[in-house]
This record gives C-alpha cells, sequence and structure tokens, in this order.
C-alpha cells in the first residue's frame, strides 16, 4: 500500500487559487490511485474545501495542473465533472426533501427512453445501486424527507455513484452520523475501494482518517505540508503538523469532587414525543456528557429543556422548585443556555454583525433589565474574553471562521449569566485550536458554578471533557458511566446488548 | 373549506378537487332555492370559458412558480399578445398561422427576459416581472388608444365561440395546455430538473442541473401560456385589447389560481393539475355568484378570504406532515 | 458557480456594504442635478418644501413596507388600505370638524388593526404573506366598495385636510414647511431610532435567519406582527395625509402597495429580509416621486412615463445585484 | 425560435427607448403641442354632434330623458309581447360614481315602473371584457324578454352583442356603442365631441389668447374619453392656444395635483385647464389654490364637489355634462319595445351644460360631494336617500 501506482486516477501539480487577492490555495501537489482512500486533513481555512471544489469542478484554479485518468483537465463546473467521473458528497446533504430516492439520486442526469424520463428504469436502476451498496432495505420510491440521516447519506452515495463515479470525494461524510452509522459507512467506503474506485476523503475526525486511508495530505494555510503513508504516521504527528502542537494538552481538568455543587436541574419521568421516561440531575459546577446515537433522543433532550420542543410528561426542578419550560423564552428566563449543533441553520445571524450577534438574546429576553449602554459594554468584555478573534465588532458574522462564530455564540449566551448551559456539539466542525479554547471556556464555565450538559458523538471530546456520562438510546437513558471510562463502554451503551437499533 | 383539511396528505388528488366539489354541489343547492338552474348550458359554457382564460396563464405561472419564480407581468404579456394577433391577422384568415407564430413569439422572447433577469442578472423575480411589466404598460399606454386589429373570422369561430356540448374549444384547449405542462413536468428532464431548481436550487446545481438554463425555459414557457391566452382573448374580443390582461387582474389572479392549487409558493411542490382546480374554484365562484346576483364587490371579499383560507389549509397539513 | 464563490468569500476588504446607503444617494444625486438643470426654481426652498410634503405619504409607506420586508415579509395590502382609510375617513367625519381627532385615531386604530390580523394569519397560521395580503387586499377593496355602495360618500372637515394640504407660511428661509413635512420629520426619526433600538435589531435578525432568532428567545411571530402593524400605522398616517393633500377617492391607494416596495428596493434593501436600512427605503420613495417630478420637468409623455419607471427599476436593482457579494 | 426571439425582443425593446426621444413633445413644446389627431377622431360624426349641440329636443320639456333629438323611428312590432316582463341587464362595471349614481337611477326607475317588470336581472362584469362576454352568453340562457347592455369596450363587445341580436330578444345599448347595427335601439346623449368642444371652447375663450393649456385626461383607450380629447384638441387647434401638456391622472387626485404643481412650477403659470372628465376637477382647483394661484378659466363635470367649489370660490368655469339621467332611458326603451311602440334609434338624448347662468339650480348642497346634478332622479322613488 505504501507505493503510490504507476497510473494515478487524479493528479493535481501546482494548485492555486486566490479570492480577491487573498491567497488561499499555493502550490499544492495531489495525487489519488485507484482504489485509494487519500486523506486531506487540515484546521478549518486550511483550504481543503477549496480545493475538492477545484477537483469537482465548483471552482476554476488559478494556477496548476488538474490531470484526471491521465488527461489534463480544466472541468467548467460540477456537471462537467461528474461526467468525467468525479463525484462529490458534501458535509450538507444535497437532497430534495419533496422528491422520491430515485428522483434523487438520478437527479440531473434522468434515465431517458424516446426522449422522456424512464420512471421505471430509475427506479429499477436505483434499487439495484441500493443492492450493490448492501442496502436493500431502502425503498427506491420513499421521499427523501422521510428518511432518517443515516439513509440520506446513503441516497448522498448512491447519487455519485450512480454517475459511475470513479474518484469519490467525500467531505466529513460524518459529521451528520452517529458512531454505528459510521461503521456502515466503513463498510460502504470498503466496498467502493474493492471496486477500484478513487476516494478523497476529508475529515476532522483522525481515527476516521487512520481506519480508511491508506494515505494522508496535511494541509495548512493552503499549503501542502506533507503526504505521508497512513502506516507510517500517528494521530500525534499528525496534529502536530496540522497546528504544531501536541495532542496531550487536549482537555482541561475535570471538576474536583468539592467543587460539585447542589442538583440544579432535576428531571423526573419526562418525555415527549421523541423521549419517554427521562431521568436525569444536572448538578452545579459539573459537565455532564451525554452520549448516544444520533437520532437517541440526546439532541431531543436538549431542546426540551430549552423549551423548544417541551416535554409532555414527568416533573421538572430547578434548584428543586417545579418549573414548566414551554418555550426558549421561559427556558431563558429560567437560567438556561442553548447552543445549537447547527451553527449556520440556528446559530448566527449571518448578516448581522458580531456585536449584534452576541446581543440578540439579551434584548430579546431582557430588553428591560439593564441599561443599552452597559448592556453592550458588557458584551464587548465577553466578546474580549471568549478571544473572537480576526474581526471588529462591526464585521458581519458570516464572514467569520466556524470557530470565531461558534466563540460569539457563547458570548451571546454567557451575557445571560445562565446558571445552566446545554451544548450540542459545541466544537462540530471548528479546528483545532479553536476547539481547545472552547473545551478551556467550558469548563471555566464549570468551575464558576455553571452546570454544563454538553452533548458530543466525537468520543475523545465526550471522554476527555464529561464528570460523568450519560448514554441514551431510543428516546431513554440507557446508563451513566463515570468520568474515566472508556470508549468502549458508552458505545456498548449506546448501541445496546441486543443491538437493536434506533431509527 | 375545513373538509379539506380531512384528506389524507397523499400527493395525486389536490385537496382544491374537495373544495371544488363542494362548492359546486352548495352553489347547485343554493342557486336551486334562489329559482335558478347553476348546470344549465350557458352558463357552464361561461363558467368553461371564464376559467379557459384565466386557466391558459395559470398553468404557465406554476411552472415559474414550481421552479421558485414568480410572473407579474403576464397581464401585460396577454395584451401585447391579443394585439399581435390581431394586427397581424388584421381581419383575414391568410395570416393565421403566421399571426399566432408571431404573437406566440413575441410573449416567448418577453419570457426570455424576464428569464434573463431573474438568472443571468440576478434580479429578485418579483422586481424584474414588476419591472419588465412596467415596461411593456409604457410600450401599450403609449402605442395604444383602444383596441386595435381584427382577429382572423376563423379564429373567431372556432376558439373563440365554437364549443362541442357544453365544452368550448377554448377549455379543450386549456385541458391539451395542461396535460402537456403534467407531461413534461412529470416525464421530461426539463420537469424534474424545474422542481428540483424550486426545491432547492444549490442542490440542482450540484447535481449538474443547468439551473439558469432551467428556470429561463419556464419563464419563456409561462410567458408562451400567457401569449396563448392572449390570442385565445383576441378570438373572443374579435380584436387586440391593450388592457385585457390588466383588467383582468391576470397577474394576481393567476398566482391566486396556482396556489390554491396546491402549489408552495416559494416552489418545489405542486403541478398543474391543481392550479386547474383552483382556477375552475375560481371559476365555478364567478358563475354561483353571477346567479345569486351577488354584489361585484362582496364576491371580492369572499375571493380574498378563500385565497387565504386554502392556503392556511395546506399550510396546516404541511405542518401536520413535518410533524409526523 | 458564482453563488458557491460568493458564498464562501473570506470578505475583508473594504467595499461598498450590501444594503448601504451609497447606491441610493447616487441616483439621487443625480436626479437632483437634472432636475436643477431643467427646473432651476424647483430646488429653491418654498417648491421644495412643497414637494418634500407631498411625497410625505409614499414615503412613510415604504418605511412601514420596510419593517414588513426586512423582517422577511410582503404587504401587498397597504395601498388598498390607504384607499380604505380615506374612504372610511371621509364618511365618519362628514364634514364635521369635531369629529376629526376621534377619526384620527380610529383611523391610526384600523391601521394597526389590519396590520395585526394580517401580521396573525401570516405568522400564526404560515400562510406566505404574499397571499395574506392579497387577500386582504381584495377583502378591504371589496369591503370598502361594498360599504360605501361603490362610491365615496361624506367629505373630509378642512380641519382633517389640514394636515396634508396646509403649511407654516411665511417661515424665514424655508418660506412655508408644509405640516406633511413635518409629521414625516418626526415619523422618520422615530423609524430610524425603532431601528436603533432593540426591536430594531432583533427585527433585522428575524428576517435575516429566524430560526437563530427563535432559539435565542426572540418570539418571532411576535416580531413580525408587530412589522405589519407597524405598516398598518404607516398606512394610516399616509392616508391622513393623502386623503388631507388630495381629498376622498377610491383611487387615492391604487398602487401604492407596489410603489411602495420598488422604493424599498430601489434603497438598498434585500426583498426576503435581513438587509437595508430604513433611510435607504425613504430616500427611495423620495428618488421615485423625484424620478416624476423630473418626467414632468422633462414632459415626457403620460404614456411612456411606466416605461421609464420600469426601466430604472431594472438598472438600478440589477447593477446593485450584480455587484452585490451576498445573494 | 431562439434566434427570432431575440430579435422580436430587440425590436421590442428599442421601440420602447427610442420613442421618447423621437417624440416632439420630449424637450420642445412647440405649436398647440396637441400631437396628431386620434383614430378615434371621425369628422363626420363631429360634425354631427356639434350640430346636436344646438338641435332642439322632441318630447316632454321637463324629462330629458325622455327626449330625443333628430328622432329615427323604427318599428318594433316584432317585440310586442305581454307583460309583466324580465328585463336582463349586462353591465360594464360599477367602478366609478358615475356608473353607481346611474345604476341607482337605473334601479329606481325599475322600481317606478315595478308593475310591468317582473324581474330584472342585473350582472356586473368588473370591467373586464372577457367577463361581460360570458355574462351576455349567460343571460341568454335566462328566458330574458329583453336585454340591455351597457358595452365594457365598444370593438370587443361587438361579437357578444351581435349574438344576443341573433337569440332574437329585443337588445338595448346604451352609454358605450357597438360596432353593429343589429340593436334595436342604441341610447346616448350627443357624446363626447359635444362635451370636449363645449369644455375647449369656453376655456379658449376665457383665457387670454395664445396662453398655455393643460389637458388633464383620465386614461388612454376609452372611446368616450377619447372622442372628448380629439373635439377639445380641434377646437385648440383652432384658437391656436399652447396646449403645454396631455397629462394621464388615472383619475386619482393626489396625482392629479402633483401633475398640476409640476406644470405650474414648469411654465409660473397655467392660463387653462381642460380635463376629459370630471372627477380630478376639484384636485386641479386646488393644486391652484396651494400653489397660491388663481385658479384659470377651466371646465369640469357636473359632480357636486364641482359645483360647489365652482361656487364658493367664484371660479370662471363651465360644465359639460354626460348625463347620468341617460340610466333610466333604457328601461324606457325597452318596455316600449315590448310594447310594440316606436321608438327612435339612434336615441340621441340632450345633453345639458352648467353653466355660471344655471348654475345654483344644479347645485344641491345637501346631496353627497360625488353626486352627479344631472341625475334626473327627484321623480323617482327613493330620492334621495337612495343616492345618499
Amino acid at each position: 500500500m505504501s507505493d503510490p501506482p504507476p497510473t494515478p486516477l487524479l493528479t493535481l501539480r501546482g494548485i492555486g487559487k486566490s479570492f480577491l487577492g487573498v491567497r488561499v490555495l499555493d502550490g499544492v501537489d495531489l495525487d489519488v490511485a485507484p482504489g485509494e482512500v487519500h486523506a486531506v486533513v487540515g484546521e478549518n481555512g486550511a483550504g481543503k474545501s477549496t480545493l475538492m471544489k477545484i477537483v469537482s469542478g465548483g471552482y476554476a484554479p488559478d494556477g496548476g495542473t488538474v490531470e484526471f485518468a491521465g488527461e489534463p483537465r480544466t472541468f467548467r463546473g460540477p456537471r462537467d465533472a461528474q461526467r468525467a467521473g468525479v463525484g462529490i458528497i458534501h458535509q450538507e446533504f444535497n437532497l430534495l426533501p419533496e422528491r422520491t430516492v430515485a428522483e434523487n439520486v438520478y437527479l440531473g442526469h434522468e434515465p431517458v427512453r424516446r426522449g422522456l424520463v424512464d420512471r421505471r428504469e430509475m427506479l429499477e436502476r436505483t434499487r439495484r445501486l441500493l443492492d450493490s451498496i448492501g442496502e436493500t432495505a431502502l425503498p427506491a420510491d420513499a421521499r427523501v424527507g422521510q428518511l432518517g440521516v443515516a439513509q440520506q447519506q446513503v441516497v448522498e452515495i448512491a447519487k455519485a455513484l450512480a454517475l459511475d463515479a470513479r474518484l469519490l470525494i467525500m467531505d466529513e461524510p460524518t459529521a451528520a452520523l452517529a458512531d454505528h452509522e459510521v461503521e456502515l459507512l466503513y463498510g460502504l467506503v470498503r466496498r467502493l475501494q474493492e471496486r477500484g474506485i478513487g476516494l478523497l476523503y476529508v475529515s476532522h475526525r483522525l481515527k476516521e482518517v487512520f481506519d480508511l486511508s491508506s494515505r494522508i495530505t496535511v494541509l495548512k494555510d493552503g499549503r501542502r505540508v506533507t503526504t505521508v503513508d497512513t502506516a507510517d504516521t500517528s494521530a500525534d504527528e499528525l496534529v502536530r503538523h496540522m497546528v504544531g502542537r501536541e495532542l496531550s494538552s487536549y482537555y482541561p481538568d475535570r471538576a474536583a469532587p468539592e467543587d460539585r455543587g447542589p442538583v440544579r436541574l432535576n428531571l423526573r419521568d419526562v418525555g415527549n414525543r421523541k423521549l419517554r421516561d427521562v431521568n436525569l440531575q444536572l448538578r452545579a459546577g459539573e459537565v455532564l456528557g451525554i452520549g448516544g446515537l444520533q437520532g437517541s433522543g440526546r439532541s431531543a433532550l436538549a431542546r426540551a429543556i430549552f423549551g423548544v420542543s417541551p416535554f409532555t410528561t414527568g416533573d421538572v426542578t430547578l434548584d428543586d422548585r417545579p418549573v414548566r419550560l414551554r418555550s426558549p423564552r421561559t427556558a431563558m428566563r429560567a437560567g438556561i443556555a442553548y447552543v445549537t449543533e447547527d451553527r449556520k441553520g440556528e446559530g448566527i445571524v449571518g448578516r448581522q454583525s458580531v456585536l449584534d450577534n452576541a446581543l440578540l438574546a439579551s434584548r430579546a429576553v431582557f430588553a428591560a433589565r439593564s441599561g443599552r449602554a452597559a448592556r453592550t459594554v458588557r458584551v464587548r468584555e465577553l466578546l474580549a474574553a471568549v478571544e473572537v478573534r480576526g474581526a471588529g465588532d462591526d464585521q458581519e458574522i458570516r464572514f467569520l471562521s466556524g470557530g470565531n462564530q461558534q466563540k460569539v455564540v457563547l458570548a451571546r449566551w454567557l451575557a445571560l449569566n445562565p446558571r445552566i448551559l446545554l451544548f450540542d456539539e459545541p466544537t462540530r466542525g471548528i479546528d483545532v485550536g479553536a476547539k481547545s479554547a472552547i473545551h478551556d471556556l467550558v469548563r471555566r464555565l464549570a468551575r464558576d458554578g455553571a452546570a454544563v450538559l454538553m452533548i458530543s458523538s466525537d468520543l475523545p471530546e465526550l471522554l476527555g471533557m464529561s464528570d460523568r456520562i450519560v448514554v441514551m438510546r431510543d428516546g431513554h437513558v440507557a446508563g451513566e458511566l463515570p468520568a474515566g471510562a472508556t470508549e468502549e463502554e458508552v458505545v456498548a451503551l449506546a448501541v445496546g446488548t441486543t443491538r437493536e437499533m434506533a431509527q | 373549506m375545513s373538509a379539506l383539511s380531512l384528506l389524507p396528505a397523499r400527493r395525486p388528488v389536490p385537496g382544491v378537487f374537495v373544495a371544488l366539489t363542494l362548492t359546486l354541489a352548495i352553489g347547485w343547492l343554493v342557486v336551486l332555492l334562489d329559482g335558478g338552474q347553476l348546470f344549465n348550458q350557458s352558463t357552464t359554457v361561461s363558467l368553461l370559458h371564464v376559467a379557459a382564460g384565466l386557466g391558459l396563464v395559470a398553468v404557465g405561472q406554476t411552472l415559474v412558480i414550481l421552479g421558485g419564480s414568480l410572473d407579474l407581468s403576464v397581464a401585460y404579456v396577454i395584451s401585447l399578445s391579443t394585439l399581435v394577433a390581431a394586427e397581424t391577422m388584421n381581419g383575414s384568415d391568410g395570416a393565421l398561422l403566421p399571426a399566432v407564430g408571431l404573437a406566440l413569439a413575441v410573449s416567448a422572447g418577453i419570457g426570455l427576459l424576464n428569464g434573463l433577469l431573474v438568472t443571468k442578472l440576478r434580479v429578485n423575480a418579483f422586481i424584474a416581472t414588476l419591472g419588465v411589466g412596467l415596461l411593456l404598460k409604457g410600450y401599450l399606454d403609449n402605442g395604444y388608444d383602444g383596441p386595435a386589429g381584427t382577429t382572423s373570422p376563423t379564429l373567431v369561430q372556432s376558439l373563440g365561440y365554437q364549443r362541442i356540448g357544453p365544452v368550448p374549444v377554448s377549455f379543450l384547449l386549456l385541458v391539451a395546455v395542461t396535460a402537456a405542462a403534467w407531461f413534461a413536468l412529470s416525464k421530461t428532464r426539463f420537469g424534474h430538473h424545474l422542481v428540483a431548481v424550486g426545491g432547492d436550487p444549490e442542490v440542482a446545481r450540484l447535481s449538474g442541473v443547468r439551473n439558469d438554463r432551467i428556470l429561463v425555459t419556464a419563464h419563456v414557457l409561462c410567458s408562451m401560456c400567457a401569449g396563448l391566452a392572449g390570442i385565445y382573448l383576441a378570438s373572443r374580443l374579435g380584436s387586440g385589447a391593450p388592457r385585457v390582461g390588466t383588467e383582468g387582474l391576470y397577474d394576481l389572479e393567476s398566482i391566486a389560481a396556482v396556489v390554491i392549487g396546491g402549489t408552495a409558493l416559494a416552489g418545489g411542490r405542486g403541478g398543474v393539475i391543481g392550479t386547474v382546480g383552483g382556477v375552475l374554484l375560481l371559476a365555478s365562484i364567478d358563475a354561483i355568484f353571477n346567479q345569486l346576483e351577488v354584489d361585484a364587490f362582496f364576491k371580492q371579499v369572499i375571493r380574498g378570504a378563500i385565497i387565504i383560507a386554502a392556503v392556511a389549509v395546506y399550510a396546516r397539513r404541511a405542518m401536520r406532515k413535518a410533524a409526523a | 458557480m458564482q453563488t458557491v464563490q460568493r458564498r464562501t468569500l473570506p470578505l475583508r476588504l473594504p467595499r461598498v456594504r450590501p444594503g448601504g446607503l451609497l447606491p441610493i444617494l447616487a441616483i439621487l444625486a443625480v436626479l437632483v442635478v437634472l432636475v436643477g438643470i431643467r427646473q432651476p426654481d424647483f430646488l429653491s426652498p418654498p417648491s421644495l418644501m412643497s414637494f418634500l410634503g407631498r411625497s410625505a405619504p409614499i414615503i412613510l409607506l415604504a418605511a412601514g413596507q420596510y419593517f414588513v420586508i426586512v423582517s422577511g415579509e410582503f404587504d401587498l395590502s397597504v395601498g388598498s388600505l390607504v384607499t380604505a382609510q380615506v374612504v372610511v375617513a371621509a364618511r365618519l367625519i362628514d364634514g364635521d370638524p369635531a369629529r376629526t381627532w376621534p377619526v384620527v385615531l380610529l383611523l391610526l386604530a384600523f391601521g394597526a388593526f389590519v396590520g395585526l390580523v394580517n401580521g396573525l394569519i401570516t405568522t400564526r397560521l404560515r400562510v406566505p404573506s404574499f397571499i395574506t395580503t392579497l387577500g386582504m387586499f381584495l377583502i378591504l377593496v371589496g369591503a370598502v366598495y361594498l360599504w360605501s355602495d361603490g362610491a365615496p360618500k361624506g367629505g373630509l372637515s378642512e380641519e382633517f385636510r389640514r394636515f396634508g394640504r396646509r403649511a407654516f407660511e411665511d417661515v424665514p428661509l424655508l418660506g412655508r414647511v408644509p405640516y406633511a413635512l413635518l409629521v414625516l420629520l418626526a415619523l422618520a426619526v422615530v423609524a430610524v431610532l425603532l431601528m436603533r433600538s432593540d426591536f430594531g435589531r432583533t427585527l433585522v435578525a428575524v428576517g435575516d435567519n429566524p430560526r437563530t432568532a427563535e432559539l435565542s428567545g426572540v418570539r418571532v411571530w411576535r416580531t413580525r406582527t408587530i412589522a405589519f402593524i407597524l405598516s398598518g400605522l404607516a398606512a394610516a398616517f399616509a392616508a391622513i395625509l393623502l386623503g388631507g393633500y388630495s381629498g376622498v377617492s377610491f383611487q387615492a391607494g391604487a398602487g401604492l402597495e407596489f410603489g411602495a416596495i420598488t422604493a424599498v428596493v430601489l434603497g438598498g434593501v434585500a426583498l426576503g429580509g435581513g438587509r437595508g436600512s430604513v433611510v435607504g427605503a425613504m430616500l427611495g420613495a423620495l428618488t421615485l416621486e423625484l424620478l416624476f417630478a423630473l418626467m414632468n420637468f422633462y414632459g415626457v409623455s403620460g404614456a411612456l412615463r411606466s416605461t421609464v419607471q420600469g426601466a430604472i427599476i431594472l438598472l438600478a436593482v440589477a447593477v446593485s445585484a450584480t455587484r452585490s457579494s451576498s445573494r | 425560435m431562439a434566434v427570432l426571439a431575440a430579435v422580436t425582443l430587440l425590436s421590442l425593446t428599442a421601440c420602447a427607448t427610442d420613442e421618447p426621444a423621437a417624440s416632439p413633445s420630449g424637450s420642445a413644446p412647440a405649436g398647440s403641442g396637441t400631437g396628431e389627431q386620434s383614430k378615434f377622431f371621425v369628422q363626420a360624426d363631429y360634425d354631427a354632434e356639434l350640430a346636436l349641440l344646438t338641435a332642439t329636443p322632441t318630447g316632454p320639456a321637463d324629462k330629458p330623458w325622455e327626449q330625443v333629438l333628430n328622432p329615427k323611428m323604427v318599428d318594433t312590432a316584432k317585440f310586442k309581447k305581454k307583460g309583466p316582463h324580465k328585463i336582463c341587464f349586462s353591465n360594464a362595471a360599477l367602478n366609478n360614481p358615475w356608473r353607481q349614481v346611474g345604476f341607482k337611477t337605473m334601479q329606481a326607475e325599475v322600481e317606478a315602473q315595478k308593475s310591468r317588470i317582473k324581474e330584472f336581472v342585473h350582472v356586473d362584469a368588473e370591467g373586464k371584457d372577457q367577463k361581460q362576454i360570458a355574462d351576455i352568453n349567460d343571460l341568454l340562457g335566462k328566458s330574458c324578454d329583453a336585454l340591455i347592455v351597457s358595452p365594457n369596450t365598444t370593438a370587443t363587445l361587438t361579437p357578444a352583442v351581435e349574438a344576443a341580436c341573433q337569440a332574437g330578444l329585443p337588445v338595448v345599448v346604451f352609454d358605450r356603442g357597438v360596432n353593429t347595427k343589429c340593436p334595436v335601439t342604441f341610447i346616448n346623449p350627443i357624446g363626447g365631441y359635444g362635451f370636449g368642444h363645449v369644455g375647449a371652447e369656453f376655456v379658449s375663450q376665457k383665457m387670454k389668447p395664445g396662453g398655455k393649456v393643460l389637458a388633464l385626461r383620465i386614461l388612454p383607450g376609452v372611446d368616450v374619453l377619447e372622442t372628448r380629447w380629439s373635439a377639445a384638441k380641434m377646437a385648440f387647434d383652432k384658437a391656436k392656444v399652447d396646449v403645454v401638456g396631455v397629462e394621464f391622472t388615472d383619475g386619482d387626485p393626489a396625482k392629479t395635483k402633483k401633475i398640476v404643481d409640476d406644470y405650474i412650477q414648469r411654465y409660473g403659470t397655467i392660463d387653462g385647464v381642460w380635463m376629459d372628465a370630471g372627477a380630478v376637477a376639484v384636485a386641479a382647483v386646488e393644486a391652484f389654490q396651494d400653489a397660491g394661484k388663481p385658479v384659470p378659466p377651466m371646465n369640469g363635470e357636473d359632480q357636486l364637489d364641482f359645483l360647489k367649489i365652482w361656487k364658493d370660490k367664484n371660479l370662471t368655469a363651465i360644465a359639460p355634462t354626460y348625463p347620468t339621467y341617460q340610466w333610466r332611458t333604457p328601461v324606457i326603451a325597452a318596455l316600449r319595445i315590448l310594447d310594440g311602440e316606436q321608438v327612435s334609434n339612434p336615441w340621441k338624448l340632450p345633453q345639458p351644460t352648467v353653466t355660471q347662468d344655471n348654475l345654483d339650480r344644479y347645485l344641491d348642497a345637501s346631496m353627497p360631494p360625488l353626486h352627479y346634478a344631472m341625475c334626473g332622479c327627484t321623480d323617482l322613488p327613493g330620492y334621495p336617500q337612495r343616492w345618499k
């Protein structure tokens, strides 16, 4: 596996790209052989996405050459790249919820007979395609909107394969998947490999990179740092290449037993459409990790506590007083804050300034409480405290990096002095540097007496940050683990001993 | 209207047909009690004629709305098309086909302009088509101070007044155009791509759909439908009429018919069959109120309420579907 | 392809901010110069004052429409609301000066109520505002004709008409200052302050990303409903000034909704919400009015006016759309 | 196809943008500035109408709605039928005060004749040609004894009216005409030429010679209004007055005031105002008042708000009319036809003018401002309440 085969599928030489004079890519070389999984890693803003878009025809490079299947190519658009055999699976799903699986899979190249779309043929081919990747249970005429996240991922892959892709780009394919679904993806990737398809695999999760790839290219600041054989490197080394920092200083210290305060939030037999009989206690000063598969009720729990889709049964007490958390507003008034997992869709107001974003919640809920000037001063302090970098207060937030956006979101909530913080995937899609800053911040908040509930699909993060871990399955609590538990224990609880799976 | 919500959330039968059936049943009863007859020949013919005119425009409007766009210029396109057709014919049958061709070509040209403004210059469809409508309005106001041209007698006799039993030829034309549009939407790549562009333009683009080309085509087809409606009206009126489109409020009424028919204003969901249902519903209300001699202003109030209520019902259903 | 490119741009360079005031000020300046060349008298204070006074209603409507548009909705009912208000006022006042103030208050309440209904139907019943307000448009026009049997009745009192028609005479430097202008200035200041307030910032946030706003404790439905109410109130003020300026007629508000929306868009406000300023919207309306005056001065035939108007709107919006970085 | 479309498009945009530059009315208003005569102008009709202005009507002097100018009687024996009758009316629209007042007058006339009319069916086309065509077709299936039509547009309603004639029932057309001789009679007052001429002649005589006239029009394309303007144009061209502008107001008083204001600005003074309909007359007067200028000689119509301001402000004005009493005549005509009596075709009604001398006779302050003085309705059931 160590030697690149003599005829690479894709060869990039000296690729460069600038936007308005800002150099985003500079002289990047890369090649992918048929049947090879080539991973690309790097911090956010390292140029990975831009590079992938150049390969898939989204952008034209300013300099350098793209060779595909031995011929120099200039893709004039996604369609052109697809025709040549380059498929891409994006971080965010590119599916139409109102259309069927088959219609989605063959969108843009519907099978045609005598000039007309041949629906039967389309369904038949989709079925065969799904069979070939071992997904026999997925109906080809189901509406995509009704499918679960993992199934949608499968549809995405089928969509790429339907184009006879010889090179498949996967941009953070596991971002939306729970761990057992990641296993399915592994299986899929291996079957694709067997068919001689080359894969470019972009991911933040080093475990996947090591599990799947044969070679790894590290990008930093638009340049290629190195390309190494996976067998010859280690996670520590990779992270060093990416950030120039050791992995060990990753997680802050946990809370000492005496730091743990009284029970702040107590859930007794609570439930709603997605949750049943959940019993949970959240103490002041602790970070309670919530593990589980996607769809196991982790996010539903946070959203229920925050009043987005409230509990319909059971009792909730806050500091021993019964409360009804009917809406985000009531939750916020009770001192609860919620950092959502979908930052772009639910976390930021893209065209407003950093300051407006940070002030959003205080304005909405506590408009009359304090003087406006004082509040603004305080929010500015908070923005400085969370170390939002490279941006003035008046900058529109959409131009900030993911990590900095997340810090602004945090500042928004800290301005409310919350006593309970709910974090849903707080570091998803965030580069390593910003990640540890956020980890520090979360711990500091707990140390200052806040009760923190943190959902994470990133097992090392969950294990490294949590003082206790509650694992959810099928909408209820599957079990609780102490600090220092192992990944295997979490997964065992999440999946269940009988391996019945939640949809 | 409440019966709409009882319908199972299946796609094939748009709820508008339930509403239509109910409206006709209740209307028939009320008119009967009033001493009239709703389904006599002349009333049915009138109803279908009204439906044919609005229907042709609304089917075209459905295409652009499905694609996530909108066309507010149709009313002026209709007027222009009546004039182009009638002036080219100038009362002779010989020029019939060239006139129809020219009217459609001019309409297609305006659709092309709309489409290019929306796609290439990225002007919001509302503003783009409003602006193009104003351009046309100026041209019509400046160039015409009243009806002009004479429609060929053959066209007047055939498309304008000929009927088979109680069904006017023009309604058959609507049926044909609707069938063609339905066929295009479900059986051609263009149709699949159009719905995709309306559903999510980014997804469509990344799937290799040429969004701009699809949307421009939809705009061209929409304008041609309006042009066809203009030709029909010219055959009905016997001449070109520079204000027939705006008088008939075809812009807003066609959009109303589309949304009553269950097509989402944001695009990506719906179809032409529902639109025809919406058109028939509006025409039936017209006919019933005509029979009862209800004040036109009262009818307008009812119309406004029905538009809002229909869409509210669809919105409720969509909400329930999302929750389920 | 261009969209993606635009979206992912790490823009740091100083450039014309989308939704900024620069483009509309430039257009306005060009028009003022053109008017100045053709009709220098127009720029003398008294005639400028009366021009601003008579433009007040449409500027107010644009401001009202701005609140709705920036929150991500549409209000097509304002024109018919103005008509309804004027007709209702005439019938209720019926020439009796004593009824002026009660009727003014009633009109404001009526405007707010129509806005409330628009807002609640849009936000609570999830009917797209285009449809809600289109329906409201039909209902209001139908109802007002129905109520008045097709012809406006009664008459406005001089006291009522004073707001839109009269002025402070013999003001030093300026000549005469129409009451309408003062009303406009006062309300414009209120609008600007409102947009700088917590409510205003929240309103923009709701237009840009309602999900985020909702999860930050904003009652999105309430905020949008308030925007509709503000639009209804603006329509009421506009109706009072317009009724005063020109008297009662069924044509009073005809087509004003499209005029207001055009003005707002011309002022750099994005349809769909989240971008643009209320000052831009009001300047957009002023520009549009100046354009009409300009056409009167240059003797552009009445029939061709809509062509010129359409061309300018398309041009302005197309230029700003191709220049702006976000879509 | 695409090429053809592109060419069409180019030519379309080209003519849309080139015309203002090419138009002489652009920057240099030379001569009278009224432009070419419109295609609505028919010299023979013009001459005939001007002659009618001075003709003496036959019929009862106190009932102008029953009078006829230059009667040409036609035989109607074949329509004779026993009453009471069912009379159907296809109305173009009810969307302005003139039509409202007229329709109320018609309804009152029907009520006055209720012993002879068992049913009166009214269908409103809401100003839509195609709806009126459908309406007429619909009415044909309702066994009406007579059909009254007030066409929305002359040319476009002709086929539908012809179809109605062929159905065998007597058809009476009034207000706007149709391009066919088939109706039993066509009722209208002298017409647009007379209206336009009276106003224009007054304005050009009362103003200073060679002065500046502003012509305010409602909207283009309505034949009645077009003929008014073409007659006025004749009068102005003959008097060699300088028509500085012809503007469309859409009947919107606000727009009217802005236009007049801008013209006062532009020319310093306006010496006469002519308008093709009285709807915005008061707004025009106010524009002069608000600008602090004397109100020049002008014409309006017989709407009470104008008559009132005319009297109050002592204006130099005239009000040619297009009397709403003509709405009574079709009902009377239909009944006469059903009796087999002879009626005149065309049935030309006199068209009185309100002048300074008879102003007081028509000004009734107790009626609403938008009421038309010439309604001929004072003897009808329900007066005055029905019209308030």
